[in-house]
């Protein structure tokens, strides 16, 4: 595949915004459209860029941890976040939110870790994914 | 329109059952992405079908009047969802397959089911009961 | 009562634990286990049965199907359990002997307990359910005994054949027994019995009747479902001696019996069980008249003898009752006894057959001695009790209203064939010259623990004939009385005057010895008659309907199982089609009539776009066309869900539609090229029209579930208490994180496992540069 | 607490994949996390048996808004007794599974499968039940296609392609459910069916679920699947599928068809029956035929699955009682079954009946362990099967479907006569190969001990049938009086 400099150039100027975007997907995503799974393809997509303009190994260098135990970890915070409620002995996913609003991110409950956890999850398994197609070539 | 979009679902639905039958396995892969977009559409179907009123509360006025039906919504989501994640490992799966049997046709592929080779057994078995 | 029942239980732990004893004691153990048949016969004695009904014990085991161990030792379940029990005494110390230095003693031991236990709990149980219980371990048992040299090819296809024919009677017979269940309302043998009125009055007790018949002619190898028991022979002597002369054939006369005074009543049970008897007493001693093989000849003239006590029973008149019992304790006595010898003498000579024994006696003269015994019984001589059953069987035929002669003449005639293969087994082999010389034969002196039971047994026979009046009368008496259901008197005699049944007996007496002398000339032609017949017999159709029905598996696993998924897929949806059409078109009247909403422009558009590239797509010939069309459809899709209020669901469905395109893409030239798709014309077309079907009934299906208003309360719901209680303005998002977070947990999940199965599929190819190699 | 049979195998999933380089760790966790959910699940089935339904709303959003899980006795019995099962095969899997698979992800797939099990067990939803079967589906994908040998990726590509179509028309007709009653509820959907129960719609619908499930669960027409991929995966993974994926089918079944659709029930059941009785007789001929010891015990579930189809099609509650306690017999004996196959084949390393042999003469405690389940599935008493037949039979001629019971007396003889078929090819014939004749090979502690107590809690399903049998008739009471789950998830019947 013969590279250009247009994407790798335009890859780095993209990637960052659209991480950001993702994020902000991810956070609006409970009162407008949005939400972590949406936000979770973004990112991964951004990070697939990177991958296609540079190289897989490059992105091999730049996660700080294996997609496995990326989307392993997405899974296990959405988990716990429906444990939490079994602390107050209310049924498991009961939702909890803490009171006061936070600057920028907004009202926090369980149901943002949850989706947070679906966002993880999403970039690790399509990164995985999309990893193991790439080096199968 | 929900006759429109029934149709369109039927027709999806009949060339997804028609590439599901032919003998190349990437055209059966594409006949099982082609009956996901059919159930979809289905599912789409299963709320009346309203235009531009999507299910959001609007921070001012409350709950609209006139809103989609947010919960085939909710559904579609899930099922687009799994059947990307069955997509990806089906492709991985028919690439396998054809780097094992050197083939993609399916008709080379059915020496699973009945051992070709039952001729023989009867022989066998007979030699046992007689 | 309770502590015999215990003890027959008991029996199935002793014979879990008879291997680790026959591990320690070698063949000494049979000292051991003979001990259990002894206890038994001991407590049956202690029992002694002299009431109509005896009182009988009840504990539950599943009473919710109707299963109550319950036990009742009536005088025909006393009768048989004393033979089960004693000659099971001797069976295992002849066992013990016969089997010495064979390796697979301990599993002899084991089966034969087992059977043992079995036996006596088919004679004692009150229930029809448990009877049927013990009834199949003792096919179990059998199978494992006849195969018991399960490295011969013989043994294994006798053994298979027998559990095969009892087997299916036995499911016969169980259906027959829950029919009765089903009329009486009950499982226990008594309550039918009170309850017979019923019964015979029932539709139903026709069919029942012949479904327990079949299990009954199955298992005691009646007319045409004998030929397993010759096969059988494949098992060792002992086993032979026990299983299938002395009890288990026993079994289908016992059930025939005890079930007499419930179905005996039928119109049906004069008409068919009779002829049944009668064909098998005659069939199994002519048959016998061709074998050389001591074992055979026994082995068909015990066929035979059953079919006797079958034919007695069929009759039904307390005269017959009573001389089936009696040929009943008879027959076990001396069949018994004859077996053992026929084990004595292939154990010492090393060989079976007739032609090839002689002068014997003198090697063996006590094996000779009750050989002899044995076979005066057999052939009806006074003062042995099988004389006195001789004359009552006689006696019965000949006092029967409809044909007589016929009847009795048939009797003789069987008889004849008694006499003379009584001669062949019992006399010739010890007294006579061999009639072939075979050099390799070396006959051995006989051991004691081959000997003492034959002989206990031949003694027993010719006490019971000298001192009739005593205990085979009582035994006879109470066995008879259980069946008829009243008290019957029997009196035993060896002399009656001169009687027509003596001078039917002198005859029998005289054709057999001529018979007897005939051998030389008469077994090679009968032999060969037989032969010659035996390609039209049952044992060519049993493997005949086995290859048949081989056959009929292959073929039908071809056509059903072809291999080819589109087959399957026609299948499936053939069937999903024709079931909702059916269901459907019967329920016409109600189906209400969709309402239309009007289409928008930009609505067509999309519409046609999805329509045609669907329909492109099956044309399609290119993998890079066919991502193309795909898209189209995905997007297309996409726009519709945005302008039908679900922007949601449009950004999830551009967005993974991308990243399907790009999946695709990436692995493009790893897929396999389109092949031209060579289907003939008429495959295509049924194709098609399965395809097109498959589509309507969807959009049928659509549009009707459409026309009936819903009235779904979860919409409002969730948009009422979303911001309140959720505090989410995005519905949607709501119902996944939170309505329906449950949901999303197992979508996310998926996912990850679809993630583990690309990785595993294509890492275990690589062997991995990174993954797996821990 | 009804919760947990789904929380533990995913909570030990996602630490599995965290220790994937670690196969001890791994091994342990499948054993731990399978324990706990046996001792979960016994817990459960005592609270449902003595207070009654258990419901838990997930999220506390009330019935029918959010997604309830329900156990019924039912529900609890399977539990049970797929949890006993699975914690025997973990103990099994680590010896019978090859190091490359246990590599590629076998323990956090075991786990993940449970998952989707306990998912499909407990919920009480439409659309969660989907959810829970696609993530059992894909995990046992994954499990199938594992290794990647050519018969296996065959068998895989059919398995998954019939029920990828099968999940396709699942999905389709909870969309048409939906749209007819407006709700995923269950409990709630029942109350709405009957509401519109005189449109064919609702009928119409209950046939699709029908065929949808059907094809899970390998019925007549639909079970091509299965004798096409059953066999090709290694024998400790295909005992895991014939125990949990088509039984949950059934069960699936039997849940939908009490509840949901019990009207019309002359019709469907009519349906139902003709297609159990065709579905015992094909698998048992289909299993005549075979000749490789895995292929043939494959028929064999689609046989046994008929005889359970055919306690719904009778649809009285003895019948249902009977079908109930089938099922747990036969998880049990056939799970015996296919993994005394799996010692066979690791002494004499093949599953051809023409090439084994012997095995009788020298393992005798070895050939128990096959004969045992294998007189136990062909009905003979004192075995479970018996119990689970006769009770069938007793419900047929209750109800006067005699011709299905004499079809149902028939299978059970072809069934004896495969499976002596298997005991004179297997273990009493001497093999034909000599190498073979003194095989002393070992089998190792790790296989043996499960398959022993599997064997051990087969026979004793059969000498204490009663207390099963009657814990059995209690479910099928519930089941045949939805009020009773009605009442339970929407709290009083509106």
């Amino acid at each position: 595949m013969q590279r250009s400099i247009i994407l790798p150039v335009a890859t780095r100027f993209l990637m960052p915004l659209m991480l950001v975007f993702s994020i902000f997907l991810l956070l609006r995503g409970h009162n407008e459209v949005g939400g972590g799974f949406v936000g979770g393809l973004v990112a991964a997509s951004a990070l697939m860029l990177y991958a296609i303009s540079t190289s897989p190994s490059a992105l091999w260098r730049l996660l700080p941890l294996d997609p496995r135990f990326i989307a392993a970890i997405g899974l296990l915070i959405s988990l716990f976040s429906g444990f939490i409620s079994m602390f107050y002995e209310k049924p498991f996913m009961t939702n909890m939110w803490i009171e006061a609003p936070l600057p920028v991110l907004g009202k926090i409950g369980t149901p943002t870790l949850f989706d947070l956890g679906v966002y993880i999850l999403v970039v690790g398994v399509v990164v995985w994914i999309l990893l193991e197609f790439a080096e199968d070539e | 329109m929900l006759f429109l979009m029934a149709i369109a679902a039927g027709v999806l639905f009949a060339a997804g059952i028609f590439m599901i039958l032919r003998r190349s396995m990437v055209k059966v892969l594409v006949g099982i992405l082609l009956l996901g977009y059919a159930a979809n559409l289905l599912l789409f179907n299963a709320a009346p079908l309203i235009r531009g009123a999507p299910p959001l509360i609007d921070p001012v006025i409350g709950v609209p009047t006139v809103y989609a039906d947010p919960v085939p919504q909710a559904l579609i989501l899930t099922a687009i969802v799994i059947s990307f994640g069955v997509t990806a490992f089906a492709v991985v799966l028919i690439r396998r397959a054809y780097a094992v049997t050197g083939t993609g046709d399916l008709d080379n592929m059915h020496c699973t089911d009945i051992p070709c080779e039952s001729e023989e057994i009867l022989s066998d078995l007979e030699d046992e009961i007689l | 009562m309770t502590a015999l029942s215990i003890t027959i239980l008991t029996g199935f732990l002793i014979a879990i634990l008879a291997p680790f004893l026959t591990r320690l004691m070698k063949h000494r153990a049979a000292f051991v286990l003979a001990l259990y048949p002894l206890a038994v016969v001991i407590q049956l004695l202690a029992l002694q049965p002299d009431t109509l009904t005896a009182p009988s014990i009840q504990f539950p085991w599943v009473p919710s199907m109707g299963l109550w161990m319950t036990f009742t030792l009536d005088g025909l379940g006393f009768l048989i359990a004393m033979l089960i029990a004693g000659i099971g005494t001797l069976v295992i110390l002849y066992g013990g002997e016969y089997l010495r230095d064979d390796p697979y003693l301990e599993r002899f031991f084991l089966w034969v307990i087992i059977f043992m236990a079995s036996m006596l709990g088919v004679v004692t149980s009150g229930n029809a359910l448990v009877l049927f219980v013990f009834w199949e371990l003792t096919s179990i048992s059998s199978f494992f005994l006849i195969g018991y040299k399960f490295e011969y090819e013989s043994a294994r296809a006798a053994a298979w054949q027998a559990l095969l024919v009892t087997g299916a009677g036995g499911l016969a017979m169980l259906a027959g027994f829950v029919l009765l269940g089903q009329i009486t309302g009950s499982f226990e043998i008594n309550q039918w019995m009170q309850n017979s009125n019923l019964v015979q009055e029932s539709a139903l007790a026709p069919a029942a009747f012949i479904l327990i018949l079949l299990g009954a002619m199955t298992k005691s190898a009646q007319f045409p479902f004998h030929f397993w028991l010759p096969n059988a022979m494949e098992a060792p002597t002992p086993v032979s001696a026990y299983l299938h002369s002395a009890t288990m054939v026993k079994a289908g006369v016992y059930l025939l019996a005890r079930l007499f005074p419930v179905l005996g009543g039928l119109a049906l049970w004069n008409q068919v069980v009779p002829w049944v008897g009668l064909l098998t007493l005659v069939g199994g001693a002519l048959l016998a008249l061709g074998q050389t093989d001591l074992k055979k000849l026994l082995a068909y003239t015990t066929v035979s003898s059953l079919g006797g006590m079958v034919f007695l029973l069929g009759l039904g008149t307390p005269l017959a009752v009573k001389s089936a019992m009696l040929f009943l304790l008879t027959h076990a006595l001396y069949k018994g006894t004859l077996f053992l010898v026929a084990g004595g003498v292939d154990h010492s000579a090393g060989s079976r057959d007739i032609r090839k024994l002689g002068k014997l006696a003198k090697l063996m003269p006590f094996t000779a001695l009750a050989a002899g015994l044995a076979a005066l019984s057999m052939a009806g001589i006074p003062p042995l009790i099988g004389f006195i059953s001789k004359e009552y069987v006689y006696e019965s035929t000949y006092y029967y209203s409809n044909l007589p002669f016929i009847l009795t003449g048939l009797a003789v005639l069987a008889n004849v064939a008694n006499v003379a293969v009584a001669g062949w087994v019992g006399i010739r082999p010890f007294w006579q010259q061999p009639e072939q010389k075979d050099e390799d034969l070396h006959p051995h002196k006989e051991s004691l623990w081959l000997w003492i039971p034959p002989l206990v047994l031949a003694i027993t026979g010719l006490f019971m004939g000298v001192f009739s009046q005593g205990t085979a009368q009582t035994w006879v008496a109470a066995a008879t009385s259980a069946v008829l259901q009243e008290m019957s008197k029997v009196k035993l005699s060896l002399w009656h005057g001169i009687t027509p049944m003596l001078l039917l007996s002198v005859l029998t007496l005289m054709i057999g010895v001529v018979v007897y002398l005939a051998s030389r000339t008469l077994i090679p032609r009968l032999a060969a008659f037989w032969n010659k017949l035996s390609s039209v017999g049952p044992n060519i159709f049993y493997s005949r309907s086995m290859r048949a029905f081989l056959s009929v598996a292959g073929w039908q696993t071809k056509i059903l199982q072809s291999g080819y998924l589109r087959y399957y897929i026609i299948t499936i949806l053939v069937t999903t089609v024709t079931l909702a059409v059916v269901t459907l078109a019967t329920r016409y009247d109600s189906l209400p009539n969709p309402q239309w909403t009007q289409p928008r422009f930009y609505d067509v558009i999309f519409i046609v776009i999805i329509i045609v590239s669907a329909i492109l797509v099956t044309r399609a010939e290119s993998r890079l066309a066919t991502i193309t069309l795909l898209g189209a459809i995905g997007f297309s899709i996409a726009i519709l869900f945005l302008l039908y209020s679900a922007p949601d669901l449009a950004m999830v469905q551009f967005a993974v539609e991308t990243l399907t395109v790009v999946l695709f893409v990436l692995v493009i030239y790893q897929l396999p090229k389109y092949t031209k798709s060579n289907y003939p014309i008429h495959a295509n077309v049924l194709h098609i029209i399965v395809s097109a079907a498959g589509g309507i009934m969807m959009v049928v299906l659509m549009l009707l579930t459409s026309a009936v208003p819903s009235n779904s309360t979860l919409a409002p719901y969730f948009m009422e208490s979303s911001l309140p209680l959720a505090k989410g303005h995005n519905v949607v998002n709501v119902i996944l994180v939170d309505f329906r977070g449950l949901d999303t947990l197992g979508e996310i999940t998926v996912l990850m496992i679809a993630a583990i199965g690309v990785f595993a599929l294509l890492g275990l190819k690589k062997g991995s540069k990174r993954g797996g190699n821990g | 607490m009804i919760i947990y049979p789904i929380l533990i195998p995913l909570v030990f999933a996602i630490i599995t994949v965290l220790f994937w380089e670690n196969q001890r760790v791994k091994r342990a966790l499948s054993i731990i996390s399978t324990g706990l959910l046996m001792i979960v699940n016994i817990n459960i089935f005592f609270v449902v048996y003595r207070e009654g339904i258990q419901v838990v709303q997930v999220g506390d959003w009330p019935a029918p808004f959010g997604i309830s899980l329900v156990v019924d006795l039912f529900s609890a019995i399977m539990l049970l007794t797929t949890s006993i099962v699975a914690f025997l095969l973990a103990f099994y899997s680590v010896d019978g599974i090859d190091l490359a698979r246990r590599k590629y992800g076998y323990f956090p797939l075991f786990q993940f499968l449970l998952v989707g099990v306990n998912g499909a067990l407990c919920t009480g939803d439409l659309f969660n039940l989907y959810v829970w079967f696609e993530v059992m589906l894909m995990s046992s994908f994954v499990l199938i296609a594992l290794g990647g040998e050519r018969t296996q990726i065959e068998g895989a590509i059919k398995y998954v392609i019939l029920n990828l179509l099968a999940s396709t028309l699942f999905l389709s007709a909870i969309g048409l459910t939906y749209n007819l009653a407006g709700t995923l509820n269950m409990a709630d959907l029942a109350l709405r069916l009957q509401a519109v129960s005189s449109s064919g719609q609702v009928t119409v619908i209950a046939v699709l679920f029908l065929v949808a499930f059907g094809i899970k669960s390998a019925i007549f027409p639909l079970f091509f699947w299965l004798p096409a991929s059953y066999h090709t995966p290694p024998v400790t993974i295909t005992a895991l599928f014939s125990a949990l994926l088509t039984k949950v089918g059934m069960y699936t079944l039997i849940r939908f068809f009490t509840l949901l659709f019990p009207f019309e029930s002359e019709y469907t059941h009519t349906i139902i029956l003709i297609s159990a009785g065709f579905t015992m007789l094909t698998g048992v001929l289909g299993a005549a035929a075979q000749t490789d010891l895995r292929r043939l015990l494959s028929f064999h579930i689609i046989s046994q699955i008929g005889y359970i189809f055919m306690g719904l099609g009778l649809f009285t509650e003895y019948a249902i009682a009977a079908s109930i306690y089938f099922l747990v017999h036969i998880i049990l004996a056939k799970t015996a079954l296919f993994l005394s196959a799996g010692m066979v084949e690791s002494i004499q390393g093949s599953f051809d009946l023409k090439k084994l042999g012997g095995l009788y003469k020298h393992r005798v405690g070895l050939s128990m362990l096959f004969l045992l389940p294998a007189l136990s599935v062909a009905g003979l008493p004192p075995f479970s099967g018996f119990f689970a037949k006769l009770g069938l039979i007793i419900a047929g001629l209750e109800s006067k479907q005699y011709f299905i019971i004499g079809l149902a007396l028939f299978v059970s003889l072809m069934t004896l006569f495969s499976m002596t078929k298997v005991w004179n090819e297997a273990y009493w014939k001497p093999p034909k190969d000599p190498q073979y004749a003194d095989q002393q090979k070992p089998v190792s502690r790790w296989r043996l001990a499960p398959v022993i107590i599997i064997v051990v809690l087969s026979v004793l399903l059969g000498l204490f049938a009663n207390p099963v049998f009657e814990v059995c008739q209690m479910a099928a009471a519930q089941l045949m009086d939805p009020s009773q789950y009605i009442r339970a998830v929407l709290g009083m019947v509106r």
